[in-house]
């Protein structure tokens, strides 16, 4: 009689310390929340190695009495500590250094005219935040989704509005992933049949010099100007430099590889750990996706209009449809210029040369984060 | 964290941040061109550009352009080229894993016994 | 004749702070244990994996004056932050998710039965561990090892009895290596020839949706109702989920390489590391290995038993053999149950209908680690 | 390691361990079950199952189990599906190494290139 | 008006808080310098995988307002942190031990000799480096310069010398590659062509027994007496064992590639980081450039002297050119050795007989640090 | 850094640390010499050694020395086998990153299987 009685005390007893009892409305939809973004990540491809760990981390992060936020320490605090402290996305910019190659860029380095343009986008998401309300430092975060550089946005996040990380990450790699979706109407809309059929004039080789010296010299001059993205910006160049020297390519292989893997697992899931429905289940979190929307198409136009200036100057040498690969998304909006030129002009490789304005933007996006950090910080 | 910003008017703030952005990256760009200049290694390219320019083919890039693009043989179709250049520029975050694994093949043991030969010829 | 005083006096100096002057005749004694770990590891090769740099921890622990257990922050410090504070199990579990096919289970769920019904052999150890006088957070950080999940015991000591850590790990991993031996004269004297030759009928193929859903699932109910260990079950699922989506291979490629074998040599050499002749040379360690050897046994017959009630209730389906490997140690007990089917009938595979109870067995220990945390945390 | 436990008494703790384990697998075996039943893209399978449950011949999976098992061609002997089902199986800790990374092949540039290929056919 | 005073002072803002009005003459010039290193390391291939990372991390530590060594955790601090605790010298020499095949060390154990004489050179130095003014704590870690072994230096430094980091390992780098222009004069100069010409016995088959049972036996031996290497050498060790062991593929291949290539990229650019103006530009630095010279020479003489007295000892059967491989720098030295064999006689083979001494040379190393650290610290 | 050092004498420095590192590599010989001595694997070379000392030619080691150098084979000359014994030697840090891989098949599903089937025919 005593045994039952403690058997059933003990089973209530783990049944009130299990997640159900103290389960949420909020713990609810947030998991939905993760479930949806699982779908996306799996089902529909939107950039699943980032996206997968941010929504399975969303949803560990709603189970409630797990201690993950607790006192003591634990793989899931650890991986916290990481994110927190801005640790994770240096070390994922060092493996998309050496994953990058500028020698487009240093072909044409005018394309870097586009790679400022399409941050216009940036800065249109920025007035927009602040004009629905969102403070200057929330801002300025929430407009850095219209660079489509998701490191670049974890890293202005958690120094300028940490509680809006889950937000502003789900929505930049969200529309990295949408960019051949929201893209194409716009460059069609924009330019005329004429300009799109342009066929550029083939790139000049780029010599081992040039490749080796550019990192360098970028690391010195925007670091010293924009001392916050000293890191940032940093790790890309010597991911790069790795790639580049000819005679590190052990360190070029691992940072492309092993290390930005188990990075972007701890990335992506320490993201996803900071989704709550405090700071997700609000308002704000809509009007963060719709802004994001706006900076997208935002840079998006910009780097058009640009392109179109510039085909203008040139006498008509530049194609405006790689002006849109400016708002880097590396390498999917370049090739969605090649396939809008392609659409218009069977046999117009655009590729090549929209590979300048996208890396072009990778920097772009850098600078203006350090902008933002520079005047807000 | 430190001083409160300058100023908190969104079109000021747009303003300043997009010039900022344009200035560091026009500099960015005359620094390219600086560093094409000062390039020691470059190839004299005065008598082939004008060449080049006029029968802007791709059969002519075989001789000029294996930093950029593959060297490109006579007989090969547009369509070939597309899809390598695609295949090339593919190496965005998901799709990079074995093409650098190759490059590697440069510090096996057998390029430090290339370079231990040399040594020994000296 | 100062310099050659001043010479004898150095060497001396030397000598004194050497470890022979310090060295004890417990040291001397655990150096031995970690010397025929490594004859075990290495020569028989018991789980060389683990039990190697387990092996070598031990005997770097046992140098004295070394400094790894001061003050001051060294790597061998470090390496124990991740033992004490349970980071690393959880990694090794991301890696073997990714190493893990949950199909034959997802073609026969009731083997899920079989993975249950092997717990037996964890409970009781349990109360074998408290009989001969081990306090209840030690008798189940004992009954563990029955498990046959060398992480989740880990997991689990160090929860409940970090002091045991040392003596569990070695005796899970060396009767994990043990199953060929342990298994098969329990798997005969408790089955008929008639049951032995039973042939199962083949699995039914699993689809991807299955696959993808079913660690999504597992993970909300289980870390719902058994909070304490989301932490390992949620990497276990979401490395399942690299494997399975088809479009993270990157991470799972890593999640079961690079970084599992990192993790794996930290997780070994810390867990030597705590391996000291205070701790380890006591009689409890030899009860620890004689427990661990019952909890292996009654968790053969534990599953063997529910098998032939399976192979009853299912009217002769169900070959008893595959319940054996519901202890997991993935995938020997499986192969055992192959083994065993083949010579009782040559041509009987069973291999694949013993990885469902095989599989189970993990998931089955991870509740029983996570039902104890709930009841004695 | 808040309140203290429950109870001590051995019988007890390993009854209520056990019973939660099991309810916990068999919820989880009627949650495999629900997959299976809201499963959208599982074949239709009634029509071909009677025919399975009567020959369990290897030969018939060919066309229908292509997830869990190998295609199997007439004439394959079972010793070498033994073998090779054992191999697929031998995932342990210690055998994964090679088989995983050829998955990866998946990732290339190519398989990039070739849904940039098929992108613009559309 | 108002809008474009903000403007301007804005600029201005970000203007005053850049690193360009924080820049001092120092910061240009450690600039520079690593802008030389960086030459040195891609250009001239001077040990490229280190000295890369360490002269972009020279760079990186030179930017001013970059918060890299402020109160606040990031990416740079955290590499920090496993300098400055000795945590990655440690790892890096577990990838060598897993790298290195000591066959050749066991089947002439004699050689050993010849790694103990190379020494000469770290002891040399010590003494200069004493005479010239650097106190005994500077004066060792200088002096270990002469060992030719990185992660030696860098660990034996960051204990005892944490200000002479930068230029401890610059120089010993810079060294190790200069290996093939150092030693060969040295070598004409100490031996005669009579000397030069002999051809060594072949060396016997090792088995795996003496294999795997060395590094234990090492380690043991080793740890006991000098225990402040314990740390570097059971790494070493354990990494060999991985190798050696024949059942641990797994985590050799893991401590050999990705591991070690991880811990690299941080260990250079975290000692790059180290080297800021006020500790770096001084005369000390130019001293310890030029006593590394020493101790590279120094060592290559007394291995050479050594060498010559084996030589006459066992009547002519060794070459006293791989006496100088004694230095470690694996496996430069030993090649060395061999090229000039080859020139005195073409067909003599000294490569194999040369490895001997070069690993012994690490153990060598190894142990003088571990003095050094038994008598200083 | 408890006590202060013992003496500032950079002579007795240079003294006391030669000697003992003189000393722990001498005994580390000596211990070399014993696990050698102790090995019970070796092979009884006694026969052997008498003639491959005579004739230290390539050709004998064919069939004595495979663990430190390649077989040799016949007709190979002495050029190829340099080359092929740096390339071996060249396992510096630059240089080991190919070959490991290698070693590593040993451990793929195959040779579980093999194991596998090993131990099914006892
Ligand atoms: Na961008
Ligand atoms: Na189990
Ligand atoms: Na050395």
């Amino acid at each position: 009689m005593e045994a039952l009685n403690a058997f059933t005390v003990s089973l209530q007893a783990v049944w009130n310390d299990s997640g159900f009892s103290a389960f949420t409305m909020g713990n609810g939809i947030m998991i939905l929340v993760g479930l949806v973004l699982l779908y996306m990540a799996f089902v529909k491809e939107f950039e699943p190695l980032l996206l997968g760990p941010i929504a399975f981390g969303c949803i560990l992060a709603n189970f409630p009495n797990t201690g993950f936020f607790g006192e003591e320490m634990n793989v899931m605090k650890a991986i916290n500590f990481g994110i927190t402290n801005e640790i994770f996305p240096p070390l994922i910019f060092l493996g998309i250094g050496a994953m990058t190659d500028f020698s487009p860029l240093l072909a044409r380095p005018t394309t870097l005219l586009l790679g400022a343009a399409a941050q216009i986008g940036v800065f249109v998401a920025l007035g927009g935040a602040m004009l629905v309300g969102f403070n200057v430092h929330e801002a300025a975060a929430i407009g850095i989704i219209g660079g489509a550089d998701g490191p670049t946005s974890i890293y202005l996040s958690t120094k300028l509005a940490p509680h809006l990380l889950g937000a502003i990450a789900v929505a930049a790699y969200s529309y990295m992933s949408l960019v051949p979706m929201i893209q194409p109407p716009i460059m069609k809309l924009m330019t005329t049949q004429q300009e799109r059929e342009i066929v550029m004039k083939e790139l000049r080789p780029v010599t081992k010099f040039e490749r080796i010296v550019f990192p360098i010299v970028a690391t010195i001059f925007i670091s010293l100007l924009l001392p916050p993205i000293a890191a940032l910006l940093g790790c890309l160049m010597l991911g790069n430099l790795f790639r580049e020297s000819g005679v590190t390519d052990r360190l070029s292989d691992t940072a492309q590889n092993s290390l930005i893997n188990i990075v972007t697992i701890f990335l992506g899931t320490g993201t996803g750990m900071t989704m709550n429905a405090h700071d997700f289940l609000r308002a704000d979190t809509l009007l963060i996706i719709g802004l994001g929307l706006v900076a997208f198409m935002g840079g998006t136009a910009g780097g058009l209009v640009f392109g179109k200036i510039m085909c203008k100057l040139t006498g008509g040498a530049i194609n405006p449809l790689i002006g849109s690969a400016g708002v880097s998304a590396v390498p999917m909006a370049a090739r969605v210029s090649q396939l809008v030129g392609m659409k218009s002009k069977p046999g117009n490789y655009l590729l090549m040369h929209a590979m300048g304005p996208n890396v072009a933007g990778v920097i772009g996006t850098a600078v203006a984060a350090g902008t933002m950090l520079a005047m807000l910080k | 964290m430190g001083h409160s910003p300058v100023t908190t008017n969104p079109l000021i703030i747009m303003m300043i941040n997009m010039t900022v952005v344009f200035i560091v990256l026009v500099v960015l760009m005359y620094l390219i061109k600086l560093i094409h200049f000062i390039d020691p290694t470059k190839v004299k390219e005065k008598p082939e550009e004008p060449v080049a320019d006029e029968p802007p083919l791709v059969a002519v890039k075989s001789e000029t352009a294996p930093a950029l693009e593959p060297v490109v043989e006579q007989g090969v179709t547009p369509e070939i080229i597309a899809a390598i250049s695609a295949a090339v520029a593919a190496y965005g975050f998901a799709g990079q894993v074995r093409a650098v694994r190759i490059v590697n093949h440069e510090n096996t043991p057998w390029r430090a016994s290339a370079r231990f030969n040399t040594l020994q010829r000296k």
